[in-house]
């Protein structure tokens, strides 16, 4: 693993281009520190988001997974964040049967101005999965890809 | 696969919080990357020719930059790679400013962040396959939502620019706020006088189709095509019959509407035209206070029109345009006074907003521009001015400075010291906020030539005692209590989005902040642009602005499409939905959550059915791809194999 | 009307300088049909003075009867007081929203406090749990002749965020309950600055001087009476009135009501039943102009039958 | 009036104790003078209320703990209600009152002994006997006559009660005074 052992754990954020990842941007711009663990993978939307990438995500090593789109009603795209609402909705519902906890996983919105709420919620985040601990240590699983 | 990494020092925004030479030492272990090098300032020019080269050099057929965020400079380096001759989409850029050398403390962290950022984006790169931009026709006209000073000046620059203009105006008449004022600072001109010209410009001009009463109801379409339904509201009078000469307004006996344009200082009737300057000049019905409308009979207006363009069934109709760009102009809106309860806004009669007493000073305006108070018409003597009354207010949700209140003080300060020259104007202000040009004189003038009396602090309470308002304030410089005892109140309430802003982003599809004003691309460099391409700004619908500020941006917006329609065609992204015809099962799914309807059914010489994207109609969201239950459609540049490298690059190693 | 309870939080005062207030609460809200329970036992809320001391000793005194109120097995406590008010609102708050500050109250407590009681006051119950209309049911006399200026006092309603009641700069409930019970109310500017709270034996001067600028605003307005809901208030303004007019050379004489001795009066007791006698200022001539509530409607109707047809012509010239 | 030698006189450690004790923020003053404007005591203080937040925000710890404003404030909450910048800063007073109160600086001494015999009312009968804490009060702030004058008019209306009220679990209120006692040695 190249992640730093007992410093860091596995996050992996998925973000939408035009709100969450611009939020990201004007968290960075703004200095807003934040905790280093998340990685971030850029998506057009949050509605591209195939409950699939998060379960794998899961499955082959990430401690916990953020999905953030643009606000309700606030799309880029019309709506493809009530799309992803419904799906990661799901989805969340779900990763119990399949051996997760579901607080692993947290979808949320924040648009391109959000800075501040942006830093809350990779704190937020990254504290909550600290808290639930590495996830494979724990629930061992067989590795699937 | 040759894939080349540039780590970018970017002086020692990155450099000072991550050990850059760390990270190309790391990324030159990573498989497939042939060269790494690391750069003081990878943007400037010759960063990208040290890209250029190495590319030549080292035979690279992908390139990684590590740098800023991709929403500044990824164009940039896809256009330094295209230079030499390499699909720009063989590029990927790693962030590792924004999401990692600005926000992170521990050296270590943000070094390892780095490398592990540039590995997802080499893993990638290997997996991206060259794509190439279609050309489509662009309907050269350009809509521009409202008809305020900005909006006007965009429409004016377009329509001068040879561009057809619909101008699309909410209220029945063009002017928007400046319409209303008195005077402008810090010339102290006439604002009709300077505004009017350009009204009679924008209703004259051949190039500009004017829809006044008017709201955006839909709109479809993308960057050079976009179709537009406009709802013309009922205005219960045919514009096309109405000649203005205002006989139905005389003789109308709902004398007790609510007047829009003048803030309610005094009522209007239900049949009215909003000022004397209006354009058009042409006469409406407020249904709400309409006896028509409320009791069904009284048909008084009906009965004196000369020339019989009153009609009572008239309904809102819709039309639809066509056009290739969007400027945006709708400008702002100001809290009630009922926000500040302890001002009594609403309650006592002689506490006002500035606008209202704007109108008050304007010759035009209820008053003839006789300044009294509305409690008794009485010709006040003592004024108080409070400045930021709802602005800078955290605890009403108004953090943010609403711009000009400052200025638009000083000048009524000013006003009211030419209209009596016995009267006496407090300001209780907490800085004054005077940076443009000539500005700050201008408040300097106030106190100097005409003994306005500025106290720095803030008012805690306005009450009544017998005909006076007595205002409770602090003058912290002098570190105590203040008291005044004022005939009439002017507090300079907070500029607000309008109450419809968030609405009509939605249907434009572009980013507001938490206070409703819209997002621009970038604060700095793309002031007037939004992230929607073909929608631009302009005017306080963007934030806070005075005049010049607005009348430069409705500017800026209309060289922005003018520069955009400079070309006959446009390049459509390619980062679009491909439907693999041998996956495809004809399920039909796509079609059904494809927001932008670009999706239609095609059937095979085999006589199978499949899914066929529309190319210039897809914007590239990828709904349809997570959908998809066997993969057949797949979003480009972000396709299921090019996401899933990612995951890997992230958890598998 | 359905039979109301609730469990009732007097007050180290009501029980003695202010009886009449507690006297007027029990008579008006047993008229509602309401019964009230008064806590075993009950201890002083410590009120201004232990928030002095310390933060974690005030709310342990309050949070002590809030205790027992939970041991009855009651969710909320009602109190007229805005002192005892206020001292039961913060500690609940504070105790809710941080687990360590409930920790320390708890540790210095003999019953623990379980954050389960929202307190409320009299006023608050009158105007949301039993409403206008059962409020102007019980109305038998009106008082044509008395027109109050409605105190609320600093604290009733502030801060917002933890009195959760009403308007915080221009509260209405009084002014809505005075309506409802025929009595007229004036556009009062003064109902919510201070009079000086509990500095009146320390601070006399002081409190004389921000009194009198409450009474002088109120004879402005136009009233004839004060209506208060705080008894330190009410002592400030009606037994300190004398003391005022010394320090200040005035001459002030405007009774100052509880209002629910207003109410109480409306509704047909007399002013010993609801403790008026034990005021310094006495409202005898306004409390004489009393007269059966038939009277008033009679020339309610007679005066709209004068003006009826008048009002019609008018309406049809204008249309 | 003397000038402050900033770098010697900011009590940075105050800054932070207040902080701490009010969970309130200084930084977010902006000194508009709203607290002051509204303030019914600005009258008697000897720094209006936005002077000691001002203080506050410099540290300036002697002139706060030795200002009577924190003595004559009366927490009516009108700051708290209108400030712009969501400040508790009734709830700041308190802690400045308290600060004065544990480390001895007292101001006016007649609105701490009415205090004192306030709480010492409550802490032997349970609830407060008016009559107890004004000739406390009287007895040892030397006012031997303080509000005399309302005696008459109080009396034989059945308000006054010679005796206190004792509840039956007065021991238990004395036992939070004694607690409280305890804890703020051991916080010591």
């Amino acid at each position: 693993m190249s992640y730093l052992a007992g410093k860091e754990l596995r996050i992996v954020g998925f973000l939408c281009n035009w709100c969450s990842y611009g939020g990201a941007d004007t968290a960075g711009v703004g200095r807003f520190k934040q905790p280093t663990d998340l990685r971030i993978i850029r998506v057009p939307c949050s509605g591209r988001v195939n409950p699939l990438f998060v379960v794998k995500a899961l499955l082959n090593g990430a401690d916990g997974v953020l999905v953030s789109g643009c606000h309700p009603r606030d799309c880029h795209y019309s709506d493809g964040n009530f799309y992803a609402r419904r799906r990661l909705e799901m989805l969340k519902r779900l990763l119990p049967f399949l051996g997760i906890d579901e607080r692993r996983f947290h979808y949320t919105w924040v648009s391109a101005s959000e800075g501040a709420r942006w830093k809350n919620v990779v704190t937020d985040f990254t504290k909550a999965i600290h808290e639930l601990g590495p996830f494979h240590q724990k629930e061992e699983k067989t590795e699937c890809s | 696969m040759r894939v080349g990494v540039f780590i970018c020092h970017c002086g020692n925004n990155i450099a000072g919080t991550v050990e850059v030479a760390k990270v190309a030492e790391a990324a030159r272990m990573m498989p497939g990357v042939a060269f790494a090098t690391t750069y003081m300032y990878t943007c400037s020019e010759p960063g990208q020719e040290e890209i250029k080269e190495a590319i030549k050099r080292e035979k690279l057929d992908r390139v990684v930059v590590a740098a800023c965020s991709p929403r500044m400079h990824e164009v940039t380096f896809r256009r330094t790679v295209e230079k030499t001759g390499l699909n720009r989409y063989f590029f990927e850029m790693a962030n590792i400013r924004e999401h990692c050398s600005w926000i992170g403390e521990d050296k270590e962290l943000n070094t390892n962040k780095a490398i592990e950022a540039i590995k997802l984006a080499v893993e990638k790169a290997k997996q991206n396959k060259p794509l190439f931009p279609a050309k489509f026709k662009i309907n050269k006209r350009v809509l521009v939502i409202g008809g305020g000073v900005a909006g006007m000046q965009a429409a004016l620059d377009c329509a001068d620019g040879g561009l057809d203009v619909v101008l699309v105006e909410k209220s029945p008449s063009v002017g928007g706020m400046m319409a209303r004022l008195d005077k402008t600072f810090p010339t102290v001109d006439c604002s009709i006088c300077i505004l009017g010209p350009k009204m009679v410009d924008v209703s004259q001009h051949e190039k500009i189709n004017l829809y006044a009463y008017s709201e955006i109801e839909e709109i479809k379409g993308y960057v050079g095509n976009y179709q537009i339904k406009i709802r013309k509201k009922a205005t219960y009078v045919d514009w096309s019959k109405c000649t203005g000469c205002g006989a139905c307004i005389e003789k109308c006996p709902s004398r007790n509407a609510f007047d829009y344009f003048n803030f309610g200082v005094a009522p209007a009737r239900a049949i009215n035209i909003p000022f004397p300057q209006a354009i058009p000049k042409k006469a409406k019905i407020d249904a709400q206070f309409c006896r028509q409308f409320i009791k069904g009979k009284c048909g008084v207006c009906a009965k004196f029109c000369p020339v019989g363009a009153i009609n009572y069934e008239m309904k809102d109709e819709i039309v639809t345009e066509d056009v290739g760009a969007i400027i945006v102009a709708s400008g702002y809106g100001l809290i009630d006074l009922d926000k500040l309860p302890e001002y009594g806004g609403g309650r006592y009669p002689d506490v006002i907003s500035g606008i209202q007493y704007e109108r008050i000073l304007n010759a035009s305006g209820p008053t003839s521009g006789h300044i009294e108070r509305p409690s008794d018409h009485a010709e006040p003597k003592t004024i108080v001015f409070v400045s930021c009354a709802g602005s800078r207010d955290k605890s009403i949700g108004i953090p943010y400075c609403s711009n000009f209140c400052c200025m638009y003080i000083a000048k009524q300060a000013i006003l009211t010291k030419d209209h009596i020259p016995d009267s006496r104007s407090y300001v209780f202000y907490m800085d004054i906020r005077s940076p443009g040009k000539g500005y700050d004189e201008f408040t300097r003038r106030a106190q100097e030539e005409y003994g306005v009396q500025y106290i720095r602090g803030r008012v805690s309470r306005i009450y009544p005692k017998g005909k006076k308002m007595i205002v409770k304030g602090a003058d912290t410089l002098l570190g105590t209590q203040v008291e005044i005892e004022a005939d009439l109140v002017v507090l300079a309430t907070a500029v607000t989005a309008t109450t419809d802003a968030r609405t009509l982003a939605e249907k434009l599809h572009i980013s507001y902040d938490p206070h409703g004003f819209y997002v621009e691309s970038h604060p700095k460099l793309r002031p007037v642009e939004t992230n929607t391409s073909g929608v631009f700004l302009a005017g306080a619908c963007q934030g806070p602005k005075d005049i010049p500020a607005s009348v430069g941006q409705g500017s800026a917006a209309a060289a922005k499409v003018l520069s955009i329609f400079s070309k006959d065609t446009l390049e459509s992204d390619p980062q679009i939905a491909r439907v693999n015809t041998n996956i495809c099962v004809g399920c039909r799914k796509c079609i059904g959550t494809c927001p932008f309807g670009a999706i239609e059914e095609q059937q095979l010489r085999d006589g199978r059915i499949i899914a066929n994207v529309i190319e210039t109609v897809c914007a590239g969201c990828g709904i349809c791809n997570s959908t998809c239950p066997c993969g057949a459609i797949q979003l480009q540049h972000f396709t299921d194999n090019q996401l899933l490298a990612e995951v890997n690059a992230l958890c598998l190693t | 009307m359905s039979e109301k309870e609730y469990i009732y939080f007097p007050g180290c005062s009501l029980e003695a300088s202010a009886i009449e207030y507690d006297m007027s609460v029990r008579k008006v809200l047993a008229a509602l049909g309401v019964k009230l329970i008064e806590p075993d036992d009950w201890s002083c809320c410590g009120s201004t003075p232990a928030h002095s001391v310390d933060h974690v000793f005030a709310a342990a005194v309050a949070a002590r009867n809030l205790a027992i109120v939970e041991k009855m097995g009651a969710s909320t406590v009602i109190t007229a007081c805005p002192a005892c008010l206020s001292a039961f609102k913060k500690a609940h708050l504070r105790m809710k929203k941080e687990e360590g500050f409930k920790k320390e109250v708890n540790a210095i407590l003999d019953e623990p406090y379980n954050c389960g009681v929202t307190a409320k006051s009299v006023l608050q119950i009158l105007v949301e749990d039993i409403g206008p209309k059962p409020v102007a049911e019980k109305v038998t006399l009106d008082f044509p002749d008395l027109k109050v200026a409605p105190y609320y006092g600093c604290i009733i309603n502030r801060p917002p965020e933890i009195m959760e009641f009403d308007d915080p700069e221009n509260p209405m409930a009084m002014d809505n309950l005075m309506t409802s019970v025929g009595v007229k109310v004036c556009d009062f500017a003064f109902k919510v600055e201070c009079c000086g709270a509990a500095f009146g034996v320390a601070k006399r001067k002081m409190v004389n001087e921000l009194s009198s600028k409450v009474l002088s605003m109120a004879l402005d307005a136009g009233a004839n009476c004060l209506v208060v809901t705080c008894q330190l208030c009410h002592q400030n303004l009606d037994l300190r009135q004398g003391q005022i007019n010394n320090t200040m050379g005035s001459s002030f004489n405007i009774p100052v009501l509880f209002f629910t001795q207003v109410m109480g009066l409306t509704y047909g007791y007399s002013p010993q039943e609801l403790g008026i006698d034990k005021h310094n200022i006495q409202a005898e001539g306004l409390l004489k102009t009393r007269r059966p509530v038939e009277e008033r409607i009679k020339e309610e109707q007679e005066k709209a039958k004068a003006k009826k047809p008048k009002a019609k012509k008018a309406e049809e010239e204008e249309s | 009036m003397e000038p402050i030698n900033l770098t010697e006189k900011t009590d940075w450690q105050f800054i932070d104790q207040v902080k701490k004790e009010s969970l309130q923020d200084p930084a977010l003053c902006y000194q508009c003078g709203n607290c002051t404007a509204g303030c019914p005591y600005t009258k008697y203080f000897d720094y209006p209320v936005s002077q000691v937040m001002r203080l506050f925000q410099t540290g300036q710890k002697e002139t706060i703990l030795n200002s009577r404003s924190i003595w004559l404030c009366a927490t009516c909450e009108t700051c708290t209600t209108r400030c712009p910048c969501e400040i508790d800063i009734a709830h700041i007073m308190d802690v400045l009152r308290i600060i004065a109160r544990r480390e001895n600086y007292v101001s006016e001494k007649d609105v701490k002994t009415f205090y004192d015999s306030f709480l010492s009312s409550m802490k032997h009968h349970g609830r407060v006997f008016e009559v107890g804490i004004l000739m406390g009060y009287n007895f040892k702030s030397g006012h031997l006559l303080a509000d005399a004058d309302l005696g008459p008019k109080i009396l034989g209306k059945g308000k006054i009660h010679f005796l206190p009220t004792r509840i039956k679990g007065r021991d238990k209120v004395a036992e939070i005074f004694r607690k409280f006692q305890e804890m703020r040695k051991n916080r010591v």
